[in-house]
């Protein structure tokens, strides 16, 4: 709950604006309460709390090990990377005292040598010096063999790195590689003064009373309730405004809304609001029902390797008979953007010359007749002896998903189509299921890049299929030179606009071969308290908490 | 079980220190009884007909999806029970997961039974080796709660009809093979089971033909509660998750999600859960009426 | 005694035994693996999942990784978590308590309404109140307790008002009443099926003391029918439902894990489920070994508590 | 001194003779069962002075016990168990109550009070969560309004009484911890708590072995001496009515058959089934040694619920006479001073066996 006592209630005119945009809003305090000009202007101190409601459970604390949406919700305020990715995509510099770049000289024109110069006088929540020694022990910990590191992607092809001060360091790479600059923004620098020497890297006291730089300390956790952070007077950047943050697992999204009704939630994260809440949650009083588009992608992955799914034309008719639109009014209320590619419009590699999607069940009858595919007795379709039939799966205790699935059944099933649903608890179908690619399709929500860079050669490429030993994750066995040769060109290219032109490309082929149905982009109905100001959507990463800095309460 | 699952069997397999139930019960109490007991039997098998026969008598099937129809509440229109968020008729769905659900109770009875009785058979005959291992591994079954039990194994297979009703047998199988080998155990004891060893039948032949009829009686009445049992544990797998996929509907997963629509539509929750706890309801109350009549002694052991 | 005690206590970690193993096939046997949900997540490649794998060391053979769990499972070492690096026995410790104080206070609830309800349908045996308890006592066996919990949630929380829908306690506010407020619902739910069982054992536990002779003996002493009931009838009763109580347990436990479903009560319950979906088998190990232990320890516990309540048994020497 | 003889049905005195405890008048005791109406005890009727001893004697079921219950109202409650009649009961404060119409809390002061029971089990009558001491107090502290102490001083008192060594510890004991002679010691002494007027004597020595049985008669005989208390005393061991008894009362499915004073019913007994019973005693002054049956006579109790018409002894009696046994129910004649009979034939068969 929030601090009944909040400054924003008892606005004091003595506060300070530290945001130059906000300087404005001094006047517009004076127009009449309620104008809609009228922006409070964020405490000198910090005060209040905010509680954040999620339907995870925080879990790692350490930000380099495997985790969730929800650790890095917390992460994101209780550490901090070199430079962050901004709502637009634009990178901003955090640690870094400026964004390498080509231009900026940060960045060799070869894209092999890259010099970093850290933010002064950054110390950790302990109050030791934040130093250039903590970023290379950070880079050399994921690629310490004995630590369980998230991923090592990218981090793989940094060949050495140099301190050069305390505040300037260096690394050169093996090849270039596009996509670190994005991987990088997710980077948390953890204390090599804690972690250096520990025993076992993966089990130190760190993770019980884990120490950052970011705008918030550690303060406790209750498992299976909260974790609660509090303000870091002593951050470098902007805020914090909240004296506390309090992450609370609501393990079922009812209950999640029930208590962001009642007021006990202030913010409503991961997971957010069902859909089927969304009308009577916009009736609310003094709350703000945030519908908001993330960089994921609501599809149905088809397993190429199935002997009906491996033919395009079964692919390009199912498309086209796919009802989209019942799925995201009805089911959804409407409230989805549609899809017809993998990278959101948010991106700035985003192709929108794509075709766009028709359903045109009667088009994709004739399609399937003129390909031979002819209705059998009982109605479905048979070509050569084969049946026109395959499974979709999703996990298990997902409604609206499994919803979805009977609709599309349904649907197929007047057009000889017969898809039977098969799902599976989620630790099953994302286990050997998914990764052998021994289901026929699935229906998920997808996010095809890595933070936020439009390189997908670990989904479409044909040395990242897992199920032949491949790297990566392409379950759909998607095979195609072309989209080989421009994925492997796109991440060593360093101009921006050469790498969107490959992009646009890839996804125009995969508009084309169709190895996944998209459906809709991923989207989130968030909701959060009239008076918290500061909130902002960013799909560039996973949790929109990562400005909780600047927020506060009006 | 949940709190209640296990609750019926609970309840038929005293405990050693149970008191014993009074036979000089009065008149009201025994009219009762039978009357709860006919009461149970005439609801199965009005449950029984309308499942098998009322999907033929309705305008709609259960999986026919109308999706502007959704959200109708019942006794509002042409669907009598209202429609699910897909817009299927509720009622059509109720019938034809009676169908599943009601089979789901007696297919994973008898499959329990089959192994309790094996079991209890086995252990109660050949004491010794034989029977002290099969117990202890009755008593380590029972050591887990049954809904972790159902819980972890479930999580071992694929959630279709087939593997719910091994699921919910092979965890309930072990009350029966306690009562199975106690009463063996007595039986065994007494003189037809000597007689007939003496004249040289085969172990078999007297396990199945000489001690199992004599057992039947309790038996019977844990079968009985057994199908009670088994339908409370599909709905509480299909509620947590790892039951019955949709489309086949069962009673349990039509609660499945009903907590999200609560609020909206709460005859979603409302309705299955009443068949439920009447079907539930009708077999503890045959299996208590059975209890009472088959067999004055037991209940109390 | 002691003697009992020791050979009860030896039997128990027999049973243990088997119970690990029979745990350790379930769960590794399942398809499936606590790497799934970083698949899940997208931005871990499969090499990735490999290694971590390796680094688990779950690509070992199972029978080596069970004697490994068991070895260090002797030694005190419950392992630590897969999900979040927590030692098992901290994460279980964090949960129990949630999940006891539902488990205590709903049976005391169900011990008191139980108690009162099977007294008084055994002092006015055949009456409406008799029927109606026992009919009632049938149907609460019969409600599965997730559906009970929904309707007590759709009732009292979305309808009334009164409870919340969930959780343990306000976040700001973990004043006792606030507490108090949060378990009202969860424990009548859990209650249930407790109260239904204490009911029909108390009323036919309470029918055989009522015709005792020692009833009788001190009726014809003319001491007040009140008396006689708590002090010569319902003391007598009461015996048989220690071990009841005993028996009661796994049930009780089962009801808790629904129970704290339903109302999201960050208990046990709740933590057995999401490890169970993420495969986190040192916890999901942990809690069963921990449930087991619970369940010989209510059983014996529960003998004991007897020998000491009956003073014909044990304790007391002639 | 001989007691009195049972006045005519229909005349009831309102009040007891000056040495007279108790009156029992048209007792009536009828169950409902399942079955229908079960009538176990049909107009009773016996008066008691201070310092007698009545035998009821009878096989099981002839309702002596049920009768013995149905004066302290121990059995069902209405509508199970209906009482009729009269019982009336000089309380130890002199007034006379007609305990069958006491309201029940009035009814509870009577009992353990003015009169007390003994029952046949001593190892079930005792409660075995209780301790002796307790149990024995418990009747003083509720009568006599004696604090906790006080009273278990009394009950120590008591147990010293009734004869057992180191009552102070043996407070403290649990009944299973005694044997059974001293449990019916501690029953004893817990009827005799608040120094009732009546003492009803349920079979006391039953369940016990024969020295036993012997010891517990000479306690009750000694303390009836002492406290000059009027004794029912139910048995169907002949042989101990012999030693106790003043006066005796044969029951036979519910209704007196015979009612006489010890000796002349024992040398002339004037019904059919008294002589029955005494044949399965092989010689009076022997009897008080063995636990002898009285089921010698062949045949069984008829059915309550479908009595026979006439005398209910008839179908099993040897002097049975068709036509008028069977007729009607035979009245309870006073056949000589004090010895009433219920026989249409008594008068000719005493004359070809006396």
């Amino acid at each position: 709950m929030s601090d009944p006592s909040h400054p924003a209630r008892h606005p004091s005119t003595t506060t300070i604006p530290r945001r130059g945009l906000l300087l404005g809003s001094a006047a517009a305090a004076l127009a009449p309460a309620g104008a809609a000009l009228a922006q409070p202007r964020p405490p000198a101190a910090p005060r209040g709390q905010c509680v954040l409601g999620f339907s995870q459970e925080f879990t790692v604390a350490h930000p380099l090990m495997p985790a969730n949406e929800v650790d890095q919700a917390v992460w994101w305020n209780l550490f901090s990377p070199l430079w962050g990715l901004d709502p637009a995509g634009r990178f901003y510099p955090i640690l870094a005292k400026a964004v390498p770049s080509l231009e900026n000289g940060g960045i060799s024109a070869d894209g092999l040598d890259w010099r970093i110069e850290l933010r002064e006088g950054v110390r950790w929540h302990d109050g030791q010096p934040f130093t250039a020694e903590d970023v290379k022990f950070s880079l050399a910990l994921i690629m310490n063999p004995n630590f369980r590191a998230r991923g090592k992607d990218g981090y793989d092809r940094i060949e050495s790195v140099t301190v050069e001060g305390p505040q300037v360091l260096r690394w050169r790479l093996r090849q270039p590689y596009a996509p670190l600059m994005s991987i990088l923004s997710q980077f948390f620098i953890v204390p090599a003064h804690r972690l250096a020497g520990a025993e076992d890297p993966n089990n130190t006291p760190f993770h019980a009373a884990p120490i950052g730089t970011g705008p918030f300390k550690w303060a406790e956790r209750r498992t299976g309730s909260h974790v609660m952070l509090t303000a870091n007077r002593d951050y470098f950047g902007e805020g914090p405004y909240l004296e506390r943050l309090v992450f609370r697992y609501v393990p079922d999204v009812n209950v999640m809304y029930t208590q962001f009704r009642t007021g006990e939630l202030d913010y409503i994260g991961l997971l957010g609001i069902p859909a089927n809440h969304y009308a009577e949650a916009r009736t609310l009083r003094d709350r703000v029902i945030h519908v908001i588009p993330r960089g994921s992608v609501e599809n149905l992955t088809l397993n190429l390797g199935h002997p009906v799914l491996r033919e395009k034309v079964v692919r390009q008719a199912l498309y086209l008979s796919l009802d989209t639109r019942a799925i995201t009014g009805a089911l959804y209320y409407g409230l989805p953007k549609e899809a017809v590619t993998f990278l959101p419009p948010e991106n700035w590699a985003y192709n929108d010359a794509l075709p766009r999607h028709e359903y045109d069940p009667a088009r994709a009858a004739r399609m399937l007749d003129e390909a031979g595919w002819k209705p059998g007795r009982d109605g479905i379709r048979v070509k050569d002896g084969l049946r026109l039939e395959f499974t979709n799966s999703t996990t298990t205790g997902t409604e609206l998903r499994t919803q979805a699935q009977q609709l599309l059944a349904q649907s197929w099933a007047k057009i000889g189509i017969a898809m039977k649903i098969h799902n599976l608890p989620a630790a099953v179908l994302w286990g050997k299921f998914w990764a052998e690619s021994q289901f026929d399709s699935l229906m998920t929500n997808t996010t095809y890049t890595i933070a936020s860079d439009p390189n997908v050669l670990h989904r479409f490429g044909s040395h990242a299929i897992p199920k032949r030993a491949g790297y990566g994750s392409n379950v759909s066995q998607f095979e195609n030179a072309r989209v080989d040769e421009l994925l492997a060109r796109g991440v060593v290219l360093n101009g921006i606009e050469e790498r969107r032109a490959i992009y646009r490309e890839v996804q125009a082929i995969i508009r084309e071969e169709l190895p996944m149905l998209p459906i809709f982009q991923g989207m989130q109905i968030e909701g959060t308290k009239a008076g918290l100001m500061g909130f902002e959507n960013n799909l560039h990463v996973l949790a929109n908490s990562w400005n909780a800095a600047r927020w506060y309460w009006a | 079980m949940s709190g209640a699952s296990e609750a019926p069997i609970g309840l038929a397999a005293a405990p050693a220190a149970a008191p014993r139930p009074r036979r000089r019960d009065g008149a009201l109490r025994r009219f009762l009884r039978h009357r709860l007991a006919a009461f149970g039997a005439g609801v199965i098998t009005l449950m029984v007909l309308a499942c098998a026969i009322g999907p033929y008598l309705l305008p709609f099937t259960d999986t026919e999806i109308d999706i502007m129809q959704r959200f109708a509440p019942p006794f509002s229109g042409p669907h009598l029970l209202g429609t699910d968020p897909l817009g299927r008729d509720i009622l059509a769905r109720l019938l034809m997961a009676g169908r599943i659900s009601l089979s789901v109770g007696f297919s994973a009875m008898a499959i329990s039974m089959v192994i309790g009785i094996t079991v209890g058979l086995v252990a109660g005959y050949y004491r010794g080796w034989v029977g002290m291992v099969l117990m202890r591994f009755v008593d380590a079954m029972l050591c887990f709660p049954s809904i972790f039990l159902l819980l972890a194994i479930s999580a071992l297979i694929g959630p279709a009809v087939g593997s719910i009703i091994m699921l919910i047998a092979v965890t309930s199988w072990m009350e029966v093979a306690r009562i199975v080998e106690a009463q063996i155990r007595a039986l065994k004891a007494r003189d037809f089971a000597v007689a007939a060893e003496a004249l040289g039948a085969s172990d078999a032949r007297v396990m199945l033909r000489e001690l199992l009829p004599n057992a039947i009686a309790p038996i019977v009445v844990a079968a009985t509660l057994n199908v009670a049992h088994a339908i409370l544990a599909e709905s509480y797998v299909s509620f947590l998750g790892y039951g019955i996929q949709p489309p086949t509907p069962s009673w349990g997963n039509m609660l499945d999600n009903a907590q999200s629509y609560l609020t909206s539509a709460p005859w979603l929750a409302i309705i299955p859960g009443a068949a439920i706890t009447l079907a539930v309801t009708s077999f503890n109350f045959i299996g208590d009426g059975l209890r009472d009549a088959l067999d004055p002694r037991m209940g109390g052991r | 005694m002691g003697g009992y005690v020791a050979r009860r206590v030896l039997q128990a970690a027999g049973l243990l035994l088997i119970v690990s193993m029979i745990g350790f096939a379930i769960l590794h046997l399942a398809p499936g693996g606590p790497l799934s949900q970083f698949a899940a997540g997208g931005d871990m490649t499969q090499e990735d999942l490999d290694r971590l794998a390796r680094q688990l060391g779950l690509d070992r053979p199972l029978p080596v990784q069970y004697l490994d769990w068991l070895w260090r499972m002797l030694r005190g070492d419950w392992g630590a978590s897969f999900r979040d690096q927590q030692p098992v026995l901290a994460v279980i410790g964090s949960h129990v308590g949630a999940t006891l104080e539902l488990m205590l206070s709903s049976t005391l609830l169900a011990m008191i309404i139980g108690a009162w309800v099977g007294i008084l349908g055994a002092v006015r045996r055949h009456s409406l109140f008799d029927a109606l308890a026992t009919v009632g006592a049938m149907v609460a066996l019969s409600i599965p307790t997730f559906w009970f919990g929904l309707v007590v949630i759709y009732v009292f929380s979305v309808g009334l008002g009164w409870l919340p829908a969930g959780n343990r306690t306000t976040i700001g506010n973990e004043s006792f009443l606030d507490q108090l407020h949060h378990l009202i619902g969860p424990c009548i739910v859990l209650a249930l099926v407790s109260t239904a069982v204490w009911s029909r054992y108390m009323r036919s536990s309470m029918l055989d003391v009522i015709h005792q002779d020692y009833i009788r003996t001190a009726r014809s002493k003319g001491i007040p029918e009140r008396r006689i009931l708590i002090h010569h009838a319902v003391r007598n009763a009461l015996l048989p439902m220690i071990t009841i109580t005993g028996l009661h347990l796994p049930t009780l436990l089962s009801g808790a894990l629904v129970t704290e479903t339903v109302f999201t009560w960050p208990g046990m319950g709740r933590l057995f489920l999401d490890s169970i979906s993420y495969r986190d088998y040192p916890v999901v190990m942990g809690i069963l070994m921990f449930t087991a232990v619970l369940v010989l320890l209510g059983s014996l516990l529960a003998d004991l508590l007897y020998h000491v309540a009956d003073p014909r048994l044990g304790a007391h020497g002639a | 001194m001989m007691p009195e003889a049972v006045t005519d049905r229909g005349a009831l005195p309102a009040a007891l003779a000056e040495d007279e405890i108790l009156a029992v008048r048209d007792l009536s005791i009828a169950f409902q069962t399942p079955a229908g109406r079960l009538a176990a005890v049909q107009d009773v009727s016996f008066t008691l002075r201070r310092g007698e001893t009545l035998a009821l004697v009878g096989e099981s079921g002839s309702g002596k016990s049920v009768t013995s219950l149905g004066i302290l109202r121990l059995t069902p409650r209405a509508p199970f168990c209906r009482i009729t009649g009269q019982v009336l009961l000089r309380g130890r404060d002199g007034r006379v109550r007609d305990l069958v119409a006491l309201p029940e809390e009035a009814m509870r002061e009577v009992r353990g009070r003015d009169a007390a029971m003994v029952f046949q089990e001593p190892m079930t009558s005792l409660n075995p969560v209780h301790r002796v001491g307790e149990q024995v107090a418990e009747a003083i502290r509720f009568h006599e309004g004696l604090g906790r102490r006080a009273a278990l001083t009394k009950a120590a008192e008591l147990l010293e009484l009734v004869g057992i060594p180191d009552p102070r510890r043996r407070l403290a004991s649990y009944p299973h911890e005694l044997s059974g002679g001293m449990r019916q010691r501690v029953m004893i002494a817990m009827a005799l708590s608040c120094e009732p007027q009546l003492l009803i004597a349920d079979e006391p020595t039953t369940a016990l072995d024969v020295t036993i049985q012997a010891q517990i008669l000479d306690l009750l005989r000694r303390l009836q001496e002492r406290t000059r208390m009027a004794v029912i005393f139910i048995t169907h061991n002949l042989g101990v009515v012999a030693e106790i008894a003043d006066r005796v009362m044969v029951m036979y499915a519910g209704r007196v058959v015979e009612q006489a004073p010890v000796r002349p019913l024992f040398g002339a007994p004037l019904m059919p089934y008294t002589r029955g019973l005494l044949r399965s005693v092989p010689r009076l002054d022997l009897a008080g040694l063995g636990r002898e049956k009285l089921a010698a006579i062949p045949g069984t109790v008829p059915d309550p619920l479908d009595p026979p018409p006439g005398c209910s002894f008839a179908p099993r009696c040897d002097h049975v006479e068709p036509g008028r046994c069977d007729a009607a129910l035979p009245g309870l004649d006073l056949a000589r001073p004090e010895h009433r009979v219920r026989c249409v034939r008594w008068a000719e068969l005493a004359g070809g066996v006396a």
